[in-house]
């Protein structure tokens, strides 16, 4: 059973999706029903890998399947290589527990065509764990790309008026990064297979060992870059992201927010970087640059909103700002903190999505000005509404916080003071953005008399956001369950990230080495 | 007794979250309040326990360690609590003067709607400001450092469908968050620059331990003092991040007195003298400390002088007695400051809560008349002694021990530190100067808070005239219990050359605090200036100065609003500029607006509507249409003329064929 | 001395025409069966037609590693002409299956559809099997001539005649030219045997410099260019495609072009190896522009049967850029890449077969507004082919690309790839905009008209299987397309 | 003395007319006789070539030509009257319904 | 006595060539036609090529022509409108002189290097030229002569069905 458990885990939503299919459309109660149980079972089946201690003492790759699947003489060889580490642990295990809260969170809120709203969420939920098991770079390419399938069709049939503009923007704008990571893919893989490298198929811990030479690498880390910002997305390449935002159904913002973005981020950890140390390190600059860039800029173009939903979307690019800031610091505590930053944004912003959601469903509306003085009206929601305001602000004592600290402290340590100094700032923005709109929002008098006739929230979206409060917290206060598990793996990839870094740009690079002494 | 030390935060957030999760179904308010009180009250006594144990006991550091927070390679931070005097201090300040304000709370909130959060807040706040103080490294520190701030947000914003309250709220957590961002980069900073010498710590005990691993007075420990310093300025209201403090008012009146003197706003102090290790290592940070606590002392002074609403007048106060706390750390008579701080306290406390009952009287007497004045414009009052004789009573000896009257607590912590102002190594006359100025307008403006409120003509509506009654027993007993501590307090902390004249009264503060302060004020030579240090003539004639100045400032007062009451229209009608300006509190807030709100709104807007939509989505949808473009121009190449398409081959033919051929 | 009889004799090699002949058979039985059956009636002509189809295929899988020579030369059946015969009798099938519904749907129930149809795939075998110029030729020419016949088949339909029309002169002109070719080089070498032509050209390196040889080679892939559909002789193709009947637009897409991809690589890859620079630099060029060309026209197209026409173009810009990679991963690739094409470009033409009403003036974006909530089925399968048009995984399209653009990359043309990849990054846009009105619009209608008729639903069944099967498990065909390499 | 050259040169010639009148006329029975010249001219070359090389494999793909002459003929002017039927005309501009 | 004849027919033929391009009435387009194949069929006589030259009066001045002018006259196709575009002249002009100066350049430079095979013009007069295509065909060219039987029947059933009147 443990042999194939990761693979049960990926396909289970797979095997649902395909009974789903034989359900009658005209029963939606039961469709929902069916794809929520789907979706709790594969968070039931994944819990094992959370409460495995292996993690904790070992940063290799465990649950190791290995089968030849495309294999094609002299030409090709592409595995069935899945595994995961501590890195990419949580990242699934945020998966499988985002998507019962998805799902959950569709009850009132998709009421047409629900057998494909419920078909495609299983479909994403194969896809999204897969591309964070894959070992196999081309395995890795299918299950990345097969995401935007079901995301578009999310966006485009149950998103808001402008969802067409949002859904192909979104469609072609990922495309074209991963169409040219893809061009690199292939490439290294004949470079390995040239250099007489002993290559198994697009295995990436073969690939790690290549050594490529470090102008090949140069424009191949900017290919993978390239794809995985605008995943993330980084300035100034995030413009899909407030449109897709926007216009998508809060399930699927939800899953965007908290898992689909994380593609980005974790494609860096896993890929970008320990595939090329050495341009990594070139461009460490211009890309730590780019994060910080996008944590000032998110945050002050977040305050002048006037769209809930665009606001908290172009607070991602803000939030994702601090992930890559602390990956770029090349330490534990920086991939640390970028790592469990990239869960707490997943929970945190998964939550405001669903916050707005709640009230979208209330109102059909998600303009600030519309609203005002709800929390007369829904304390409970106001309660609610404000931990996770202040999770996505980085109080201490939430998630949001230990996630920048360590990826700033991660920052600090590194040659990236500066930047983290600036980043800094951010936590300041955050503060205004938010609670400016949590104010306009939430406090004053009911001014729009709509708002008089809401209700608060019922017991299903009470249900829906426990979960993620516990886990604010929980992450806040005792973060070990995290990082402990993480740290090995990224230990590990850091040993060989530097041994990469160290070896060969020394002699070409002067100044860089510099800094790399001093760290 | 030191095992119990995480009790101490542990009751008050039981409190909070009894209350914050079933006070809404509890409804009666006596339980909910009850439940409150108890909680920090049950603080209180661990405290006093550890207290108790801590003053008979030679080893004056211990540390508890919960839990283990964040472990991630050298990073290796822990849920720990550390007691030593200093803490020991300021727990017994916060669980006591916390208690009382909570009392009084179930008073004074009676019949608010939003009882029970108003406890649980109250008791969050108190949770919050006992990890700042309770907290064994920085992290912790910055727990309950944040916490004030959600807690000043939660607070100050309850009535929150007001709308300046909503503002205040939002003021008050923003620069708090300026305060923290520069907290945060001192600690980041310090961690690192330990780290490269070795040793990866934010541990206090640590840091105080290894704090000489850093250069003395280098660029590195300047840049983190002062980083931290900004964080104190947020937190403590000093120049230029104080513009929140007095819009707090908004809150609860409770709220303003647990704000301005229990917690939050003493956490700034608090931190200072906490790493007074690393700060007295740098003198640049110390000179900028004493002098921005001495501007701000005198500013705020300027403005209280000229306010009518009776909380904004103690508001500016308090800025102005934290100004005091500060040219205190700067100069390094950290001992002095936090004896300011213990006895700003009390006697803020009590005159918090004290206008409080006043306005909760003035309140019930428009109330009780249907009208919609203003409770808290002292224009209205006047004459109230007769009407709230123990509120007057308690009001009158806190002030006075504001005032700097000798023999009551303001006089002996004030005094100490305007002697160390003057006299100590890092002291200079000038801020001896801006102190005393600002303590004569201290008394000036306080008598005149207390003239118009409680003497002279009742000036208040005749209709609300006669329903204004004394407050009840819960209000009272906390303001009676204050005004005795702010009365006597000073006591603990009797200088030496009066201490002589009490029968060779000691300086218990100054003992007990010793362990804390002593081993950095030895190191970095921080001490009275030697050939003024046994002047006892000196010391005496400063003393005497200052009762001069507070008794100036008083006779002034009395003058100008018992005496001649025309006097401050004539005033007014001779600089109407001056007075304008300083009753707008020196337009601060509106520059600010100008200077940073606006502009960052502009950049904001500019950036999302300018740049974000027109510049890098016009890139997007700009390759879009490009792309669209050349397709719809390409499309009509496909004339659907059959001659076009053989000219399209021929000439496909041609120039292919022609490179081939001539080309070669 | 022998006869002349016994010397013919000699030559003759059934087994290497045994698929084309079964075929010809077929057709012209069939041609009688129409002839002798009631005026309408032609569902039984496109069965047997399948059943001559399924014949030959068994006939040709047969001859599988087993290469047969024969005809002094002029024809070998090899597994590169086993495959590709595979290729065009699927084509055929497929074709076969969705169109007699549509023939009587349109008014043209002719039994004689169905042998021209044969024959046209038997010419395109000759193209395949073909090593000398000689039947190349001729294969070219029965497949022109019945598709010429084929296009302008709806005789009332003034489209159907323009279609027609303009793909007989152009065809005819290019004919010219690709004969111009053929002499030239026959000039050069004496024969017109392509092994001949390598080995002449291979033994003497001064040729390398002859003009008259580079002129005729490159006017003798020329001709083969414009049966692809390459810029900058594509112009004939969306016309064609759009004015000539949805099945044959769909066949026309699928087997021709592959037959003139068969003839290319073999013309190309074995008789020009020795001037292989120059014809890479050609066909870099022209795939490049090949690719840009039906991308970006296909953007502004409003009619889906024209805008897959431009789609075609920019397919064969793909497929070219496995000639231009000049290694056998890139030659394997275009063998995969022409039978994954076929699946999904003739299951999208299904779709559109089904879609549309008489006259398929409905068949626009605005027309398909909505359409996959109406017709579930046929919506999906239509995203389906659409994402494997575009090249996504986990269909059948996004490995074809794999392949090519990964011979381009072996063999260096890194920039190449990325344009590659670049353009179908652009066309995604039009893709999309199918399924957005498929989708994401408020049907218009009822599509009440749409009839899942049962050989159509096979067709897109089995191309549907084919494209999955093809996109997850590449592996098996592709090894295939690896042994039938050169 | 006529050499091989002349021939080609002068298919060279007529294969240029007839060039020129297929992209020139518009009236489809006249392209299709330019299209006809193009072919025959390419005849002449394959003949000439032919008897340069002295073996008859040029002769036979001549013969062939011709037979695909005569196919398309066939078919081509079958094309012609159903569309001529249909427009009244078989002039090429008014092949224009197909188009962009 | 040769190189006067081939200029001769030479010039004919170029000049009828251009005038079936140039010529306002599709019947004189076609005798044009004519003229210039029979040219060709003189030219193919002095490349010893008597049989080609036959099937070429037949095939085309015969079958073809005829073909074509019969649906002219079916078509009742008169005189063109004299509706040409200049531009398409001066393009099309263009394009044909710049093909005809390409195609020369490679003419002269080419060589044709191929090998020399055994039919020399003593062997036709030997064997007499037509033996020597059909044996041509029937061995080595016996598939192509098969298919081109395909291709005729293909362009039968095609253009019967083509002009068919009714459905």
């Amino acid at each position: 059973m443990a042999d194939y458990l990761l693979s049960l885990i990926t396909f289970f939503p797979l095997l649902g999706m395909l009974i789903l299919l034989f359900i009658p459309r005209d029963n939606p109660g039961l469709l929902k029903s069916f794809t929520l149980g789907v979706t709790l079972l594969t968070f039931l089946i994944s819990l094992p890998l959370a409460f495995d201690d292996i993690f904790a003492s070992s940063g290799a790759m465990q649950y190791r399947e290995f089968h030849e699947w495309i294999s094609i003489g002299s030409f090709f060889k592409m595995n069935y290589n899945i595994g995961i580490d501590g890195i990419s642990l949580w990242l699934v295990m945020l998966t499988t527990f985002i998507m019962p809260i998805a799902t959950l969170s569709t009850w009132n809120s998709v009421d047409k065509n629900v057998k494909g709203f419920m078909a495609l969420l299983l479909l994403l939920e194969t896809a999204m764990l897969g591309a964070f098991v894959s070992l196999d770079l081309f395995l890795f390419y299918i299950f990345w790309e097969l995401m935007l399938i079901p995301m578009y069709f999310m966006i485009g049939i149950w998103g808001g008026k402008n969802r067409i503009y949002a859904a192909v923007k979104f469609f072609i704008f990922t495309a074209v990064g991963s169409l040219l990571m893809l061009v690199a893919i292939i490439y290294i893989y004949y470079y390995a297979v040239t250099s007489g490298a002993p290559v198994e198929g697009f295995g990436i811990q073969e690939f790690y060992q290549l050594g490529i030479p470090s102008d090949a690498q140069h424009w191949l880390f900017l290919a993978f870059a390239l794809s995985f910002a605008i995943k993330v997305p980084m300035f100034p390449v995030h413009t899909w992201l407030p449109d897709a935002h926007t216009e998508a159904p809060t399930a699927g913002s939800v899953i965007l927010a908290a898992i689909l973005l994380k593609m980005g981020t974790y494609g860096y950890v896993r890929f970008a970087i320990p595939l090329f140390p050495e341009a990594m390190q070139t461009y460490l600059p211009f890309l730590a640059f780019l994060a910080v860039f996008g944590i000032i800029y998110g945050s002050l173009v977040a305050m002048m909103q006037e769209d809930v939903k665009k606001l908290v979307a172009y607070s991602s690019v803000a939030h994702l700002g601090f992930v890559m800031l602390g990956v770029f610091a090349l330490n534990l505590q920086g991939m640390a903190g970028g790592l469990i930053q990239m869960v707490n944004h997943g929970i945190s912003t998964g939550a405001l999505f669903l916050i707005v959601g709640f009230i979208y469903e209330r109102r059909h509306t998600r303009l600030i000005s519309e609203f005002g003085g709800l929390a007369h009206k829904m304390p409970i929601f106001a309660t609610i509404f404000l931990i996770i305001t202040f999770s996505s602000i980085g109080l201490p004592g939430t998630n949001g916080f230990v996630g920048e600290f360590l990826a700033l402290v991660g920052a600090f340590e590194s040659g990236l003071r500066w930047y983290a100094v600036v980043a800094t700032t951010g936590v300041i923005l955050a503060a205004v953005y938010m609670l400016w709109m949590f104010q306009r929002v939430m406090f004053g008098k009911i001014t729009n008399p709509e708002n008089e006739k809401l209700k608060d929230l019922s017991i299903r979206e009470i249900v829906l956001m426990v979960p993620l409060l516990i886990f604010v917290f929980w992450i806040g206060i005792y973060p070990n369950t995290f990082l402990s598990k993480m740290n090995p793996a990224i230990e590990q990839l850091l040993i060989h990230v530097k041994s990469k870094q160290v070896a060969v740009v020394v002699p070409v690079q002067p100044v860089i080495a510099q800094n790399l002494v001093l760290k | 007794m030191y095992d119990y030390l995480w009790l101490i935060p542990f009751f008050p957030f039981v409190g909070f979250v009894i209350n914050g999760l079933f006070g809404k179904k509890i409804r009666n308010e006596a339980i909910i309040g009850g439940i409150g009180t108890l909680m920090i009250f049950l603080s209180f006594l661990v405290s006093c326990g550890n207290f108790y144990a801590l003053l008979h006991d030679s080893e004056k550091v211990h540390q508890q360690v919960i839990a283990s927070w964040m472990s991630v390679g050298n990073l290796q931070i822990d849920w720990g609590f550390l007691l030593d005097p200093l803490s020991a201090l300021m727990i017994m300040i916060v669980t006591g003067v916390g208690t009382l304000i909570h009392l009084y709370s179930i008073g004074y909130m009676h019949g608010e709607t939003g009882f029970y959060r108003f406890f649980a807040y109250l008791n969050l706040s108190c949770f919050s400001m006992l990890m700042l103080v309770l907290g064994n490294n920085a992290l912790v520190m910055f727990v309950g450092w944040e916490g004030v701030g959600l807690c000043s947000y939660l607070l100050i914003g309850y009535y929150f469908e007001k709308q300046s309250a909503g503002d205040a709220a939002k003021k008050a957590f923003v620069v708090n968050r300026i305060g923290d961002f520069g907290f945060l980069c001192g600690l980041l900073t310090l961690f690192w620059a330990l780290g490269s010498k070795g040793v990866w710590t934010i541990n206090f005990v640590e840091i105080a331990e290894n704090a000489h691993l850093l250069e003395s007075g280098g660029v590195v420990v300047t840049v983190i003092t002062l980083a931290f310093f900004l964080g104190a300025c947020g937190k403590s209201a000093q120049i230029p991040l104080f513009t929140w403090l007095p819009d707090a008012m908004e809150g609860p009146t409770p709220v303003s007195a647990l704000i301005h003197a229990a917690t939050m706003v003493t956490a700034g102090v608090y931190m200072i003298a906490r790493m007074n290790g690393l700060f007295a290592m740098s003198p640049d940070t110390m000179m900028t400390i004493a002098v921005v606590g001495a501007c701000t002392a005198l500013f705020a002074a300027t403005i209280g002088l000229a306010q009518n609403d009776i909380k904004r007048v103690l508001a500016y106060s308090t800025v102005s007695q934290l100004g005091f706390m500060f040219l205190a750390m700067g100069v390094g008579a950290f001992t002095a400051g936090i004896f300011h701080l213990m006895t700003h306290a009390f006697f803020k406390a009590c005159l918090f809560l004290g206008s409080g009952s006043v306005i909760h009287g003035m309140h019930h007497g428009y109330h009780h008349a249907h009208l919609h004045d203003d409770p808290q414009d002292m224009r209205n009052m006047g004459g109230l002694r007769k009407k709230m004789p123990i509120t007057f009573i308690t009001f009158l000896v806190s002030t006075i021990a504001i005032s700097g009257i000798p023999f009551f607590s303001g006089f002996f912590s004030k005094d100490e530190i305007l002697w160390w102002a003057f006299a100590g190594e890092r002291g200079h006359w000038l801020l001896w100067l801006a102190g005393a100025v600002a303590a004569l307008m201290t008394a000036f403006y306080m008598f005149r808070l207390v003239f118009m409120t409680f003497f002279g003509e009742q000036k208040t509506d005749a209709r609300a005239k006669d329903h204004i009654p004394e407050s009840g027993l819960t209000i009272t007993i906390p303001l009676m219990v204050l005004a005795a501590l702010a009365a006597a307090g000073g006591f603990l902390g009797v200088p030496h050359v009066l201490g002589n004249f009490f029968g060779h009264m000691p300086n218990y503060l100054e003992h007990f605090l010793a362990p804390v302060f002593e081993h950095a004020q030895v190191l970095n030579g921080i001490a009275v200036k030697p050939e003024l240090a046994h002047s006892v003539a000196l010391e005496f004639s400063m003393m005497g100065a200052s009762i001069g100045i507070a008794a100036f400032g008083i006779l002034g007062a009395w003058f100008m609003y018992i005496k001649t009451p025309t006097l401050p229209g004539k005033f007014v009608a001779s600089f109407p500029g001056l007075w304008k300006a300083v009753y707008n509190k020196w337009y601060i807030d509106e520059l600010y607006d100008a200077v940073f709100v606006n502009n960052c709104k502009r950049i904001g807007t500019f950036l999302w509507k300018g740049f974000d939509v027109r510049v890098v989505d016009g890139i997007v949808n700009g390759t879009a249409w490009v792309v669209k473009g050349i397709g719809s121009g390409l499309r009509y190449t496909q004339t659907g003329f059959l001659h076009n398409y053989a000219m399209g081959m021929v000439v496909g033919v041609v120039v292919i064929v022609g490179y081939y051929i001539l080309g070669k | 001395m022998e006869t002349l009889g016994q010397i013919a004799m000699q030559n003759v090699n059934m087994a290497a025409i045994m698929p084309s002949m079964v075929l010809c058979c077929f057709g012209m039985l069939l041609l009688l069966v129409s002839v002798f059956s009631k005026r309408g009636r032609t569902a039984h002509v496109a069965w047997l037609s399948i059943v001559a189809l399924v014949i030959t295929a068994i006939v040709t899988i047969s001859g599988w590693n087993n290469p047969q020579e024969g005809f002094a030369g002029s024809v070998v059946l090899d597994n590169f002409a086993i495959f590709f015969s595979m290729i065009f009798i699927i084509a055929a099938a497929l074709t076969i299956l969705i169109s007699d519904a549509y023939l009587q749907r349109e008014g043209y129930p002719v039994g004689e559809y169905y042998p021209l149809i044969l024959f046209c795939t038997a010419g395109a075998m000759w193209m395949a099997s073909g090593t000398d110029l000689m039947t190349i030729f001729l294969g070219l020419e029965v497949l022109s001539v019945s598709l010429y016949v084929l296009a302008g088949f709806f005789r009332g339909d003034t489209r159907s005649n323009e279609a027609g029309l303009k793909y007989f002169f152009l065809g005819a002109f290019s004919t010219g030219f690709l004969l111009y070719g053929v002499a030239l080089l026959y000039g050069v070498s004496g024969s017109t045997k392509i092994a001949v032509i390598a080995q002449h050209v291979s033994q003497m390196p001064a040729v390398i410099d002859n003009p008259m040889l580079i002129a005729g080679a490159v006017l003798l892939l020329i001709g083969f260019l414009f049966k692809i559909g390459a810029a900058p002789f594509h112009m004939w193709a969306p016309d064609v495609y759009q004015g000539a009947p949805t099945p044959i637009t769909a066949f026309m897409s699928a087997g021709p072009k592959a037959a003139a991809f068969a003839a290319l690589l073999r013309v190309a890859i074995i008789g020009l190896s020795s001037i292989q620079a120059d014809i890479s630099a050609l066909f870099w060029v022209l795939a490049v522009l090949t690719m840009i060309v039906g991308n970006f026209i296909a953007l502004s197209q409003t009619n889906i049967k024209r805008m897959l026409a431009y789609s075609s173009i920019a397919h064969a810009g793909y497929a070219l850029v496995g000639i231009v990679a000049w290694n056998q991963i890139g030659l394997s690739a275009i063998l995969f890449y022409m039978l994954v094409y076929t699946f999904m470009n003739i299951g999208a033409f299904a779709v559109l077969v089904l879609a549309g009403k008489k006259g398929e003036e409905n068949l626009t974006l605005e027309g398909f507004a909505g359409f996959g909530f109406k017709r579930p089925f046929l919506g999906v399968a239509m995203c389906i082919f659409l994402f494997a048009l575009m090249g996504l995984p986990p269909t059948a399209g996004f490995t074809g690309k794999f392949f090519v653009f990964a011979g381009a990359l072996k063999a260096g043309y890194v920039w190449l790839a990325i344009i590659g990849v670049l353009n179908s990054a652009v066309s995604l846009y039009y893709y999309l905009r199918v399924i957005v009105y498929m989708y994401f619009r408020d049907p218009q209608e009822d599509f009440a008209w749409v009839k899942l008729e049962i050989p159509a639903v096979v067709s897109i069944v089995l191309a549907l299987a084919g494209v999955l099967y093809l996109g997850i498990f590449p592996g098996p065909v592709m090894e295939l397309a690896k042994m039938a390499g050169f | 003395m006529i050499g091989v050259y002349h021939y080609l040169i002068l298919s060279a010639i007529i294969f240029s007319i007839g060039t020129f009148g297929v992209l020139t006329r518009k009236n489809a029975i006249v392209i299709f006789m330019c299209i006809e010249l193009m072919l025959n001219s390419v005849n002449l070359t394959f003949i000439a070539l032919s008897r340069h090389l002295q073996n008859m494999d040029g002769q036979i793909f001549v013969f062939f030509v011709m037979t695909v002459a005569a196919a398309e003929a066939a078919v081509g002017l079958a094309l012609m009257i159903a569309f001529y039927r249909n427009r009244e005309s078989i002039d090429t501009d008014d092949f224009n319904m197909l188009k962009w | 006595m040769l190189s006067i004849l081939f200029y001769l027919f030479a010039t004919v033929a170029i000049f009828s060539a251009f005038y079936v391009t140039k010529a306002r009435s599709p019947v004189n387009s076609a005798l044009c036609l004519v003229t210039t194949f029979i040219c060709f069929a003189v030219l193919y006589i002095m490349l010893d090529a008597p049989f080609m030259a036959a099937i070429q009066i037949m095939v085309y001045a015969g079958a073809i022509m005829v073909l074509i002018i019969f649906v002219i006259m079916l078509l009742n196709l008169g005189t063109a409108i004299k509706k040409r575009y200049t531009h398409a002249l001066v393009w099309g002009g263009g394009v044909s002189v710049l093909m005809l100066f390409i195609t020369n350049v490679f003419i002269r430079r080419g060589e044709m290097s191929g090998k020399v095979g055994d039919v020399t013009t003593q062997t036709i007069h030997n064997y007499g030229h037509t033996e020597l295509i059909g044996k041509a065909m029937f061995t080595e060219f016996l598939l192509p002569f098969e298919i081109a039987s395909i291709l005729l029947l293909v362009a039968i059933v095609g253009a019967v069905i083509l002009s068919k009147r009714e459905v």
